[in-house]
């Protein structure tokens, strides 16, 4: 085994907090700023041993202000810095919207590249840890609608190295949203060497010929066991892992969809407006005339994430995707 | 009349050990995993209950961050009761019912300040009496919520009382990374408003900010911003280890003016509290929380709860998952 | 002729402002506040004649914060008042994000409808005006991703009278969208009495049986434009104008759908994550087996709202949507 | 030295001259049609001219509000030529070429304050020199980000310097309903820094302040906060009818004051200045302003401009949005 073979099972959440040190030690542009990113290594400790590794220079706890925390990323990037935001929660990125979408998703575009936003903002997010209020939803649709931000949202802990690397070597605006669930819910074995997996390939995680289940983040994991154990009823189900939803791989939906005639897309997002509405127009645009069935979407309601007691009915789980997929098939 | 009399102090330790005795029950609970994440009272307990008797319940608004709700007895057992549905993560604990005047905790730092802005100068537009008191920490007024609304309050001369609890901490951050201001209460400058910083670990002086605050509110001269200075006794949350990061000097010294000791202390000498009283009060502030407990447990969670409310009537989308909700539950039931 | 059947021909602007003055004339608990929104009448006077009509108790000027506006609405619907807010252009609603989506769009169903949020938050968007940066930008589908919201967007002067009624004395808050090219560029006949529309009620403003344009707000004008052009070509194209996207009128949209077998979607939105994708989703949803074939969609570009320059190639315009209905034409 | 001497004097007059002389120009071609939305320097010359000439222009920031542009003349003539493409609605208008260290407009009020905070303090960790002025007015002062940036400045002590125009008007809006702070300087009180308020019609006194401000920053000691207090003497834009709000007293009181006539005024009183140079100097500046218009007008608008710049390189999708256009463009040529 060579040297750059070398793999080590880790939570996704070491997997950022590894990525972490080895883009601080890589480039000395990197600065990381936020709420808790530093003494306390992060509500979730994905900042864990930073501040002691780089100092307080570069490791940086803001006040409770998302607007100036992205804002002020904004001048970081003009200094030719490379600022890693953290925003505790992606809920919290409400309050930096008019930073994020109306200044961030825009430096380059607005000063016809004389400034490069070279800036990634982590968040968490996601359902099954029955958190507090605006601590679970999933936002990324509302994102994906504001040209000029990428949007990643790994599902493995391997992805979460080479994506994360990927972002923040990446000189646009990337929003890298991490599942809760996922921190300590996923393991894998991730390269130890540098490791770099590009924005807007998406990953063909089980091949199958029946029906594919398209889905990003932690969803992902809840479609692969679906799939297998669709294998046992018969069901050849393929599983594509979109990695990124900006940029999209069109290119991989279209032929994975058109080798399988029949899809399912599974967000937890609410239904109206979720990105699952984007790839079934993005299907219809691109291999409308192989589909033997319409699409099927499994997805949160159009209610807001709910509290504790009601997050298992709101968020997909095995069983609605699996009667999706069913559904899918039986159809036309 | 500002100052509290021996009757209100009494009353004031009472909700104070209640909290503090509840809270450690809750606690327990959590470590136990009966209900979700807590956010301790533990060192707040003056500034909060102090506060809370200053105010006349029939006609004056809280509206708390989230560490408030055990402190907030004063306002009915309701308060109590619909906390625990919110920490089981049960729907009905967002709703405090009428006519308590009591808003459900914030997730969302500072994100009240303009509801109680807002609602203060609906009271007055509606020439309502009453103020509103908005609680918040050291960490959410560095939200851009505050200032705006701050700001905003000042204009309009709400009658508004902003009480900022400066435990020291926002989690991990130290105020000395929140803010460079000599103060929290400086930042009333910026608003046109009155600022006062009080000893939170003394009810008596923040009884006495508050209704000074109320005063001037009632008589239409506008808002004011108090800080209560406390030190968070507890963790931030059941989440937080603060032995990472809290000076363990610190607290030892915080420690010694805890504001429940201080207050039991001065009462016992002055023979207006003892241990009998106590252990009365502890006791029936358990049980009353074991009650609370019980009920938000039997509460039943209908299966309806996860669509109502969104809208006052479903869209044509809402009702086809509504349904869709409720075959898959008729069938997970079969 | 009876009196409730008088009409007199209005600009939108006109209908808003005189709805604005009827609404609080009916209902002290209305109340207007927002920026210039007083003494000046607003920057497009949309509410000119209010402040000296119903005092500076009931119509405020206030400073120059977005949050602290939508999050004091908060406030004032709490208190039994009943808030109608505007936000100068809709591009400065995202200082207000996490009032409007994290407060106002939950509140009550955080509260179990302990509180009521019946707020109306008007503000003008959309191209075609040669505005400065962030005044033109359509985020409706932002908005319709979080529920909890309404989202109403007239394309005639009637409908924003008869719309704006029916928001204003809406339970639940509705985000009222004006589109700045309507203010003076759109005329009709508007009931001089109370007129209500429904949210929720889409207009087939055009019959047609060959393929069907759906769109909204301004879109709309230009769609009956094409679909009277193509009378002269031999296409018969139906216009349903969705008249609010949340709630969206699903039927309507599967019943035409149906019948023409063909649609275009037409939005001023980027492509990605735009609301065009919802309703193709949705025709996938409930029509997929009439559809002779895919859904065509028309829509800005995947960058930033662009300066005046280069506006007229970014907005839809008759030509493309002409071309779009063409294309789906010889589909299939 | 604080105090500009006579030569300066001289600099910052000609300075406020070509950029009123340049607003009439554009003014009028706002009038005929030729450009877009303009907001008028008239009042704010001696503010925005006086702060300038305090800054070292190879190594300080300037991030302007929007009716800056023309008073930026010391930082280039880049910077008007710049500006002709952005007042065409040109894409070009937003690429301010290096090394000048001019942002472009900011039309989302505030927003340019938290990047002044993280360019500066970027800066500083990189240890570079220099300080970052901001620009802003009255109304924006009332946005959280003004708060939130300058509470985070404060904490880090960031070499910049947050620049208020209170020309009493925000649009429509009196600054006795945008805050009932004291002044706008008192804010500075809410961030821990110092807060100043200068006459903003009188160029040396900005130009003192702001000398100060960039001493304190470049060592070390952290931002400041200016306030020059002005009067809009125009319309808030060319879309804007002010004979509805402002009243014509006190905007008659403040043409007495009108800084440019001042300052002329007081040059001319000691021989620094005379009508010839007046002359002078404005035909050229109207001259300048031509051809910067007609350079503007020439700039070839690439048919690439829509898609070009949102990312380094395109999505898949709008790599398809392009070559659409492209064959729509072509067709349109045919
Ligand atoms: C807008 C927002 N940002 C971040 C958080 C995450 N968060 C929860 S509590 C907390 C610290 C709050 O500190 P403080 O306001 O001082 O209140 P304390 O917990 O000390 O009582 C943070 C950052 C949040 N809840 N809301
Ligand atoms: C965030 C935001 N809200 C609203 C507006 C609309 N608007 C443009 S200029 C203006 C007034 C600004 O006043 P001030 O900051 O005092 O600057 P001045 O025009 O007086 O120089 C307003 C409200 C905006 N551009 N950005
Ligand atoms: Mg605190
Ligand atoms: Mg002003």
């Amino acid at each position: 085994m060579q040297m750059s073979n070398k793999v080590s099972e880790l939570s996704m959440l070491e997997a950022i907090n590894e990525t972490l040190h080895s883009e601080m030690a890589r480039d000395e542009r990197v600065v990381v700023l936020g709420e808790d990113v530093g003494r306390n290594g992060g509500v979730f400790r994905a900042t864990e041993g930073l501040i002691e590794k780089f100092g307080e220079r570069r490791v940086v706890d803001t006040p409770i202000s998302e607007a100036a925390i992205a804002g002020s990323a904004v001048g970081l990037a003009m200094a030719g810095l490379v600022p890693v935001v953290e925003i505790q929660f992606l809920g919290f990125s409400y309050q930096a919207m008019h930073q994020i979408a109306g200044q961030i998703a825009r430096l380059r575009y607005r000063t016809q590249s004389r400034f490069e936003p070279q800036i990634t903002i982590r968040a968490p997010f996601g359902g099954g840890v029955r958190t507090p209020e605006l601590h679970s939803d999933s936002l990324e649709a509302q994102f994906a609608n504001i040209p000029g931000l990428k949007i990643v949202m790994p599902s493995t802990a391997a992805d979460a190295k080479g994506l994360l690397t990927s972002a923040i070597r990446d000189p646009d605006p990337v929003l890298f949203l991490e599942p809760l669930r996922g921190y300590r819910g996923i393991r894998d074995l991730v390269p130890d060497e540098d490791h770099l997996v590009p924005l807007g390939q998406a990953n063909l995680v089980k091949k199958g010929d029946d029906v594919v289940i398209i889905s990003w983040s932690y969803q992902v994991e809840l479609s692969k066991r679906v799939a297998e154990s669709l294998e046992g009823e018969g069901i050849s189900a393929a599983v594509l892992d979109l990695r990124s939803i900006v940029p999209l791989d069109i290119e991989a939906v279209t032929e994975i969809v058109s080798h399988c005639g029949r899809a399912v897309v599974v967000q937890e997002a609410p239904e109206t407006g979720g990105f699952a509405s984007e790839i079934i127009a993005t299907i219809n645009d691109e291999c409308f005339w192989s589909l033997e069935a319409p699409v099927a979407r499994v997805s949160g309601f159009d209610v807001p994430y709910p509290v504790g007691m009601l997050e298992n009915l709101y968020v997909p789980d095995e069983t609605r995707i699996h009667s999706a997929v069913l559904k899918t098939m039986e159809s036309g | 009349m500002p100052k509290p009399d021996d009757k209100q102090l009494q009353m004031i330790l009472e909700d104070m050990v209640i909290a503090r005795t509840q809270a450690g029950r809750l606690w327990n609970l959590q470590r136990q995993g009966q209900v979700g994440t807590i956010a301790p009272i533990d060192g707040h307990e003056a500034a909060i209950v102090g506060a809370v008797h200053a105010l006349e319940t029939e006609s004056d608004w809280v509206l708390p961050q989230y560490r408030e709700p055990l402190g907030l007895r004063r306002y009915g057992a309701e308060v109590l009761d619909t906390f625990m549905l919110y920490n089981l993560g049960h729907p009905a604990g967002g709703h405090i019912p009428e006519p308590i005047k009591v808003a459900p905790s914030q997730i969302s730092l500072g994100a009240s300040i303009p509801h109680a802005v807002g609602l203060a100068w609906g009271m007055s537009l509606k020439d309502e009496p009453g103020v509103v008191l908005v609680f918040f920490g050291d960490g959410a007024s560095s939200e851009g919520d505050f200032y705006e609304a701050g700001n905003l309050a000042g204009v309009l001369k709400a009658p508004v009382i902003l009480f900022c609890i400066n435990n020291q901490w926002a989690i991990s951050t130290p105020t000395h990374l929140q803010t460079a201001a000599d103060s929290f209460s400086s930042k009333a400058e910026a608003f046109g408003i009155p600022g006062v910083t009080v000893d939170g670990n003394d009810p008596a002086a923040v009884y006495e900010a508050v209704f000074n605050a109320r005063k001037r509110a009632t008589s239409g001269k506008g808002p004011t911003l108090i800080e209560a200075t406390v030190y968070r006794l507890g963790a931030h949350t059941t989440a937080d280890d603060p032995t990472r990061y809290v000076p363990s000097d610190d607290l030892s010294a915080a420690q010694e003016k805890d504001p429940v000791h201080t207050l039991t202390q001065d009462l016992k000498n002055r023979n207006l509290w003892n241990d009998t009283k106590q252990n009365e009060v502890e006791t029936a502030a358990l049980e009353r929380l074991d009650e609370a407990f019980e009920r938000a447990k039997n509460t039943p969670l209908l299966p309806n709860s996860l669509m109502d409310h969104c809208f006052v009537s479903d869209t044509s989308r809402q009702l086809r998952q509504r349904s869709m909700l409720m075959d898959s539950m008729g069938n997970a039931n079969e």
